[in-house]
């Protein structure tokens, strides 16, 4: 079906591919595994005609191809999801389900209205209910995600690739993700799935490809492997352990952040919880229960209509993100490039961000002392980074995250909100991430971890908060911590 | 101002036929439309005082006065032609914006029964007007490069300052003065640059040209006004020229102009491109109304400022700088208004009936 | 202040519900009243004959608007209309001047140059990678050059017949103005109801994304300026048969008027978004104020001053993205 | 290792040599064209004559590092220009008094096109045009389309004076340059207008007042028009109601050949500054060399734009 050989891509100053083979067939579902930054968005860009390769070529249905355009290879069957989601926010969604293909009337006009029933369908097909009439930019992530899916279901696809579909989305989305994936699988379709979530793989693939580097290191069948063998595959070496030690920090009387009844419609409708100096408090929920937006609301950069944030003992209704700061309570979001990294400044500048002021003296900023800074920040993180002064831009997924650790731990001591703070991060980084936070907390700082990925919050956190349509629907604690009670909590609804 | 025989019209060799206008005749009031062209400059806000201070001066006819001004763009004056036209006036009163745009618009209004007066500028065809009241660029420049001509008896390097590249009248001047240069073997003309009659351009240029050229080996600067003219005489002393060695220089209209020639004393020639054509055209517009004969052309004489000592044999002048000069006024007064010596574009107002 | 940000908020949020874009009510409300004003302030402003004047004035400013909509919709935007009006006006005229008989054969070797001129721009501007306005400056600086070095004056002239095209009339409509409605309903068709309209919208609002969609996003960029340049070329056609001359200075004031109603009409500068209904509107809006300022009799001085707070009030009453954070 | 060598090498080199050597390459090519270029008095010429575009640019370049665009300057600076002489003064005493009401009304205006832009979200390119509009008409509404009244003697010194030969324009302008160096490229403030202009809503969650931020831009590329209006006046001698006129697109295409991207957050003050010299160089050439106003402007667009092509080129090496 699809075979490439001795695929070579460079970019300046990076080599992402290096004579890569690989090769899928009809009918199966071949998993490409790989640390952030291995390669395996760039093969697939090659293969589906988006970059032109170097080197190498490009079989597919037994004909040598070289795709002039991304227009080519779609229009010979293959299907790609790519990691970023390749929607226009001011078009409806219908319209961005069909675009270049819209059904067209006896004139040769757009038929709007065969449009919009179709694309209603596809996106049952899925399980989704959307207006299709509604824009794009009005909807979650996660919904958006599931539009870009539905983007796939509707041609005559014979290879589909997915790249990270379910970095946005959870639970039962997920679920009927996968069922459509195995329908397809059984028609015949040849489907390429890309994720950071090992157990999706165990649970979908028949095959797998890692890549590491640029460089192919293996492909085998799924039935061969297991979780270790796959990490080792991928990271080289051994990981024995992810998740650090639980421990219990000194139950001190008094809350460290604290709040009460915050209502920021129509996301957050209430919400209270405490959050101690040293603990890790996970926050759990189905993707769009408002956990995100919550963040926001605490942080003081989206408006909220009530409640009230009190932090360390003092009070405050209009928080700004510079009362929050100043406050010792940072924010770590969960849209890296477009929230967090100033992609345009070094590294040392990423980090200094928030607290400016502290490296600011008569004469300006200091530079040498910002420099300083990053430098020990690079050293406690390690950080794989060429100097204080690199651009950001071009480092891995897992490096960036660290960088912002390093800005809000440097910044803020008394309690960070962390939201989806591994999201396309791979297992290795992970680890490491896991590590920060631990010492994170161990030295007193209160944690918030947002996630989707249930395993991280069992794994990392003390006491867990479900919230569920804008409110918190439970709390779970120690031993009590389970994906059964998580989901039961995010998924019925609150005793009234 | 100048009261002598009527020169332009002595000049032209064209014959002015009279218009015969009966059949614009009306009974007043009148309601008079006036399409001005912009109050971009300096000039042309002191024209457009003019025109409202005839109107003013002429109220007892006018039941109302209308006025659009299209700011430069001659395709918003047809529109606002057309404005007018919808409001029934009698007469249209019209500075074209450029000498040949509104030539299908008047031809329409003409057509309406509706008679049109230019000013300052024409338009193309006959039918479009009923009469043009101007004052002639190519008698001005005529008279002003004769007189450079003969000041430096015939023979030196001269540069030519035209003023906006494009616009009828700059054309006319610039080509009216080559057809004197023409004339005189000996004059070599170095350079010309269009100088939009902006004091900054004119110095800004004027600087390089020096730069490029050498302040002594310039023997003369025709400027066809001194909005341009001053900037240049400028460039002269701030590369150091002394007064004595400024060459000489011609344009009129700036008082600033004015005032650098008595204050540095190098031999000039001023003939202001006079605003009171403003005036003119108002009074023939009613004359047009009242059904009387009037000129296809109307000439607004000029006159001619020279510097004292400064005469030469085919250009004299009506009156010498010294006496013209207005050094109470401000440096950015236009002369030749023709509204009395108590006229100040500052606080100048009327309330004209509309 | 604050009741301000949150009536429009509120506006915007019922209007939103309706599928209706809450900059297009703006001016549309905008409209209204400046025409509820003109029936009070003049008994001639709401004739039949006046309203028609101001159809057939707002012609050349729909036109141009027109083109630069499309322009500005795949996130571009182009100053160099003004000298493409300047340009086409002055050839067309300078050639039918003296060959009368090609006046038909003119008008599509017009259209042709202003095309090409907007393909140059497109072309240009996705070749070398510099932002658009500064590309279009260059382009019109180098224009107008040309048509100076050409001619100073106006020059040129076209038949009688031609006129028509600006001042003629079918009953009360004006031939121009009709021409120009026709021009937007045809865009408002492309846009909606093709796929290379539906193209432009998505390469406007990421043009990466729109290229790994499928979607030749250097062919629809090219389309949109080349459009722009159809349309302002076909003002320039307009010019040339209202005012009978090609003129060098002709197109200058109408580059920065032309981006006016794009915005006031609820484009976004950078692409993506908008309806050329809204910049109809905005044509109508700019073209009935001139109009409405011109009956009143008031200083032009005073005009300027109107005209700039009245854009100013309806690009800023309704404060268009709700910032999220 | 030796092909991040020669990226240093192209890379950094290239793009902080670019501008430089260009403006070398242009300056060395008027000088075999017309040998007086390099005249000391050409020079002084043609840094009189820059200082004002200069001053804009400087201002301008804050702008755009935002986002943003400020086609309101050169109406600012004849309003300011009329503001100027609209006080008779004959004193020079009145030098200072009249640059603070000319600074203040300039600080204003930015103001007012800053909160435009912020805080009801108007697109900066219609904002700074209705701005550049209305202050026209006030302008010439209140000088009656007549600008009259005179400058004390200071000013004159100011646009055309020397202090040791060196034209006091150029002074004022390189103190400006350095002020404003200081606080783009070594104060908080600055980094704080690459923050923004980078990452707005980053910007936000590090604490950032962006739209203050923002606001303080155009107010200072607005006092940097003012500013620039009155050294043009002293230049020119009287004021006409167009001081300035064709600076807005000057000024942003000067500060886009010096390097800093429409899309804000990349640039330096150091380009924008060499942007002007640069266009500026281009006039005087054109004219030193005689050739007709026809040949400047296309000789100007076609350096506009191969300009511009060349630092995206540069910047993507
Ligand atoms: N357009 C680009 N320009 C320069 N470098 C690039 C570009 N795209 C990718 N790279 C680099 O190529 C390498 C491979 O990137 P790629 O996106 O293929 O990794 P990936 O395996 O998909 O990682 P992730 O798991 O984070 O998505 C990385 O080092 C990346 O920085
Ligand atoms: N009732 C609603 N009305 C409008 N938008 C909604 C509604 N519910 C959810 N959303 C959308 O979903 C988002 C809220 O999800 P938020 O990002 O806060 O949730 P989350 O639990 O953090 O999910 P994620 O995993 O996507 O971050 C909002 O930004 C909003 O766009
Ligand atoms: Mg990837
Ligand atoms: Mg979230």
């Amino acid at each position: 079906m699809l075979e490439l050989t001795g695929i070579t891509k460079t970019f300046p100053g990076v080599n992402a591919l290096d004579r890569v083979d690989f090769e899928a067939q009809s009918g199966e579902i071949h998993a490409l595994l790989g640390e952030n930054g291995a390669g395996k968005s760039t093969l697939i860009k090659v293969l589906a005609g988006a970059y032109i390769p170097d080197e190498g070529t490009i079989r597919y249905d037994g004909i040598e191809r070289h795709w002039a355009s991304p227009r080519a290879a779609k229009d010979a069957g293959i299907y790609v999801i790519y990691q970023e989601l390749v929607l226009f926010p001011e078009l409806s969604v219908a319209e961005n389900i069909f675009l270049g293909r819209a059904p067209k009337t006896r004139f040769g006009a757009i038929d709007y209205g065969k449009m919009h029933s179709s694309a209603s369908e596809v996106l049952n097909r899925l399980g989704h209910n959307l207006d299709p009439r509604t824009l794009v930019h009005r909807l979650s992530l996660a919904d958006q995600q599931m539009v870009e899916i539905a983007k796939s279901l509707v041609d005559d696809t014979k290879l589909l690739v997915l790249d990270e579909p379910t970095a946005l989305i959870s639970g039962r989305e997920t679920e009927l993700l996968f069922e459509c994936i195995n329908n397809m699988r059984m028609s015949g379709v040849c489907i390429i799935y890309i994720s950071h979530r090992l157990e999706e793989i165990f649970e979908l693939a028949d095959r797998v490809t890692v890549l590491k580097d640029g460089q192919k290191v293996d492909t085998r069948p799924v039935s061969e492997l297991n979780r270790e063998l796959l990490i080792s595959l991928m990271v080289g070496r051994e990981l024995d352990d992810i998740y650090p030690e639980k421990t219990l920090p000194p139950k001190e009387p008094a809350p460290v952040l604290s709040v009460r009844d915050l209502k920021a419609p129509p996301t957050v409708k209430n919400v209270s919880f405490d959050l101690h100096a040293g603990e890790i408090v996970g926050m759990a929920g189905l993707v769009g229960a408002g956990r995100s937006d919550m963040a926001h609301a605490i942080f003081g950069s989206l408006p909220r209509i009530d409640g009230a944030v009190t932090l360390s003992g003092e009070t405050f209704n209009t928080p700004t993100p510079r009362m929050a700061i100043n406050r010792g309570l940072g924010f770590l979001t969960e849209d890296r490039k477009g929230q967090g990294l100033l992609m345009l400044l070094d590294m040392a500048s990423n980090v200094s961000a928030p607290v400016l002021r502290e490296f600011t003296n008569a004469f300006g900023i200091d530079r040498q002392f910002e420099i300083q800074a990053a430098k020990d920040e690079i050293e406690r993180f390690r950080i794989a980074i060429p100097s204080a002064t690199s651009d950001v831009v071009h480092l891995s997924g897992g490096n960036q995250q660290k960088i912002l650790f390093a800005r809000w731990s440097r910044a803020c001591h008394r309690v960070l909100i962390l939201d989806e703070p591994t999201r396309g991060v791979d297992v290795g980084a992970k680890v490491e991430i896991y590590e920060i936070i631990k010492k994170l907390a161990d030295e007193g700082v209160g944690i918030l971890v947002i996630s989707s990925e249930l395993p991280e919050i069992i794994g990392l956190c003390t006491r867990v908060l479900v919230m569920r349509e804008g409110l918190i629907s439970g709390e779970v604690t120690g031993s009590q911590i389970s994906e059964t009670t998580i989901m039961r909590l995010a998924t019925t609804s609150v005793a009234a | 101002d100048y009261t002598g025989l009527p020169r332009t019209f002595l000049w032209n060799p064209g014959f002015n036929e009279l218009v015969e206008t009966s059949e614009y005749q009306k009974e007043g009031p009148y309601t008079i439309g006036f399409s001005n062209a912009s109050q971009a400059d300096l000039w042309l806000v002191t024209f457009f005082h003019g025109v409202q201070w005839a109107a003013d001066k002429y109220r007892g006819q006018l039941a109302r006065f209308l006025v659009t001004d299209a700011n430069s763009d001659p395709t918003k004056q047809v529109s606002d032609i057309q404005d007018l036209l919808n409001q029934d006036i009698d007469l249209l009163l019209v500075n074209p914006a450029t000498a040949d745009a509104l030539d299908p618009i008047l031809r329409r209004t003409m057509r309406q029964g509706v008679p049109v007066v230019t000013v300052a500028r024409r338009v193309e065809s006959d039918e479009s007007f009923v009469s043009f009241v101007t004052a002639s660029d190519t008698a001005l420049a005529r008279m002003s490069a004769t007189w450079l001509a003969e000041t430096l008896n015939g023979q030196g390097r001269i540069v030519l300052l035209p003023g906006l590249a494009g616009a009828s009248p700059a054309e006319f001047r610039l080509q009216a003065a080559k057809e004197v240069f023409a004339q005189f073997p000996g004059i070599e003309i170095v350079d010309t640059q269009y100088t939009s009659w902006s004091p900054a351009n004119g110095k800004q240029i004027m600087s390089a040209i020096i730069q490029r050229e050498g302040a002594e080996t310039i023997d003369g600067v025709w400027a066809d006004s001194g909005l341009q003219g001053s900037g240049s005489v400028e460039a002269f002393i701030n590369a150091g020229v002394s007064s004595d060695s400024i060459p000489p220089h011609t344009g009129g209209d700036l008082n600033r102009m004015y005032k650098l020639a008595h204050e540095h004393g190098f031999p000039f020639c001023g003939i202001d491109y006079t605003p009171s054509i403003g005036i003119a055209s108002v009074g023939l517009a009613l004359n047009v109304l009242n059904g009387a004969a009037v000129p296809k052309r109307l000439d607004v004489n000029f006159q001619v400022v020279i510097s004292e000592g400064h005469e030469t044999e085919s250009i004299k002048a009506d009156e010498l700088l010294a006496d013209y000069v207005a050094l109470d006024r401000p440096d950015d007064f236009i002369m030749g208004h023709g509204m009395g010596a108590t006229y100040d574009p500052k606080t100048f107002s009327v309330d004209l009936p509309n | 202040m604050k009741w301000y940000s949150k009536m429009s908020r509120r506006i915007g949020n019922s209007l939103r519900r309706l599928h209706l874009d809450p900059s297009l009510l703006v001016v549309f409300v905008l409209l209204v009243i400046v025409l509820i004003a003109g029936f009070a302030l003049s008994d001639r402003f709401g004739t039949v004959r006046n309203l028609m004047n101001v159809l057939e004035q707002s012609a050349a400013l729909g036109f141009v608007s027109l083109g630069q909509s499309l322009v500005v919709l795949v996130g571009g935007i182009d100053l160099s209309v003004g000298a493409v009006v300047t340009a086409s006006a002055v050839l067309m005229a300078a050639v039918v001047d003296s060959n009368p008989e090609l006046m038909i054969p003119i008008i599509i070797v017009v259209l042709a140059f202003g095309t090409l001129i907007g393909y140059l721009n497109g072309y240009l501007t996705l070749k070398t990678g510099v932002h658009p306005l500064i590309v279009t400056i260059g382009t019109a600086s180098v224009l107008n050059g040309l048509v100076l070095l050409y001619t100073l004056q106006p020059t040129g002239g076209v038949p009688f017949w031609f006129e028509e095209f600006a001042y003629g009339r079918i009953g009360p409509l004006p031939i121009a103005g009709v021409i120009m409605l026709i021009c937007f309903a045809a865009v408002w068709y492309l846009l909606k109801y093709t796929t290379l309209g539906r193209s432009i919208y998505a390469v406007g609002g990421d043009e990466e994304a729109a290229r790994l969609t499928g979607i030749n996003s250097k062919r629809t960029s090219l389309f949109a300026y080349s459009a722009c340049g159809f349309f302002v070329a076909l003002a320039g056609a307009y010019y040339v048969s209202r005012t009978g001359v090609g003129d060098p200075r002709l197109g200058e004031p109408i580059t920065l008027a032309s981006i006016t109603p794009v915005i006031v009409g609820g484009l976004l500068l950078g692409g993506g978004k908008g309806n050329v209904l809204g910049t109809l509107l905005g044509v109508f809006l700019i073209s009935l104020l001139n109009n409405l300022l011109n009956y009143m009799n008031i200083s032009t001085f005073i005009q300027w001053v109107v005209q700039g707070l009245i854009i100013l009030f309806a690009v800023s009453i309704y404060a268009s993205k709700v910032k999220k954070l | 290792m030796s092909s991040q060598t020669i990226e240093f090498f192209t890379h950094s080199y290239l793009k902080r040599f670019a501008l430089p050597l260009s403006m070398i390459a242009l300056a060395v090519l008027a000088t075999i064209l017309q040998p007086a270029f390099l005249a000391p008095k050409n020079l002084q010429d043609i840094f009189t004559q820059a200082a004002p575009l200069g001053i804009v640019v400087l201002g301008q370049a804050f702008v755009v590092l935002v986002r943003g665009l400020d086609l309101s300057v050169a109406s600012l600076m004849a309003t300011v220009a009329v503001i100027a002489t609209a006080f008779n003064a004959t004193s020079n005493a009145a030098i200072p008094v009249i640059f603070a009401v000319a600074i203040g009304f300039s600080a204003l205006v930015g103001f007012t096109n800053g909160i435009l832009v912020t805080k009801r979200n108007v697109s900066p390119f219609l904002a700074t045009l209705a701005m550049m509009i209305v202050l026209q008409g006030l302008r010439f509404y209140y000088t009656q389309g007549a600008p009259a009244g005179s400058l004390p003697d200071g000013f004159r010194f100011l646009g055309t004076g020397r202090i040791g030969g060196i034209p006091v324009g150029l002074i004022g302008f390189l103190c400006l340059f350095t002020l404003l160096g200081w606080l783009l490229h070594k104060s908080e403030f600055g980094r704080k207008v690459y923050i923004t202009g980078g990452n707005p809503i980053s910007a936000t969650l590090c604490g950032i007042n962006s739209d203050r931020i923002i606001i303080l831009c155009y107010v200072i590329c607005s006092v940097m028009s003012g500013i620039a209006g009155l050294f043009l006046v002293g230049f020119v001698g009287t004021v006409d109601n167009w001081v300035g006129r064709g600076y807005e697109l000057d000024s942003i295409v000067a500060v886009v050949i010096g390097g800093i991207a429409l899309s804000g957050g990349v640039g330096t003050i150091w380009g924008a500054a060499l942007g002007a010299l640069i266009l500026v160089l281009l006039f005087n050439i054109v004219i030193i060399l005689g050739l007709p106003v026809q040949a400047q402007l296309i000789i100007k667009g076609v350096i506009i734009i191969f300009a511009a092509a060349m630092f995206v080129r540069v910047q993507k090496v």
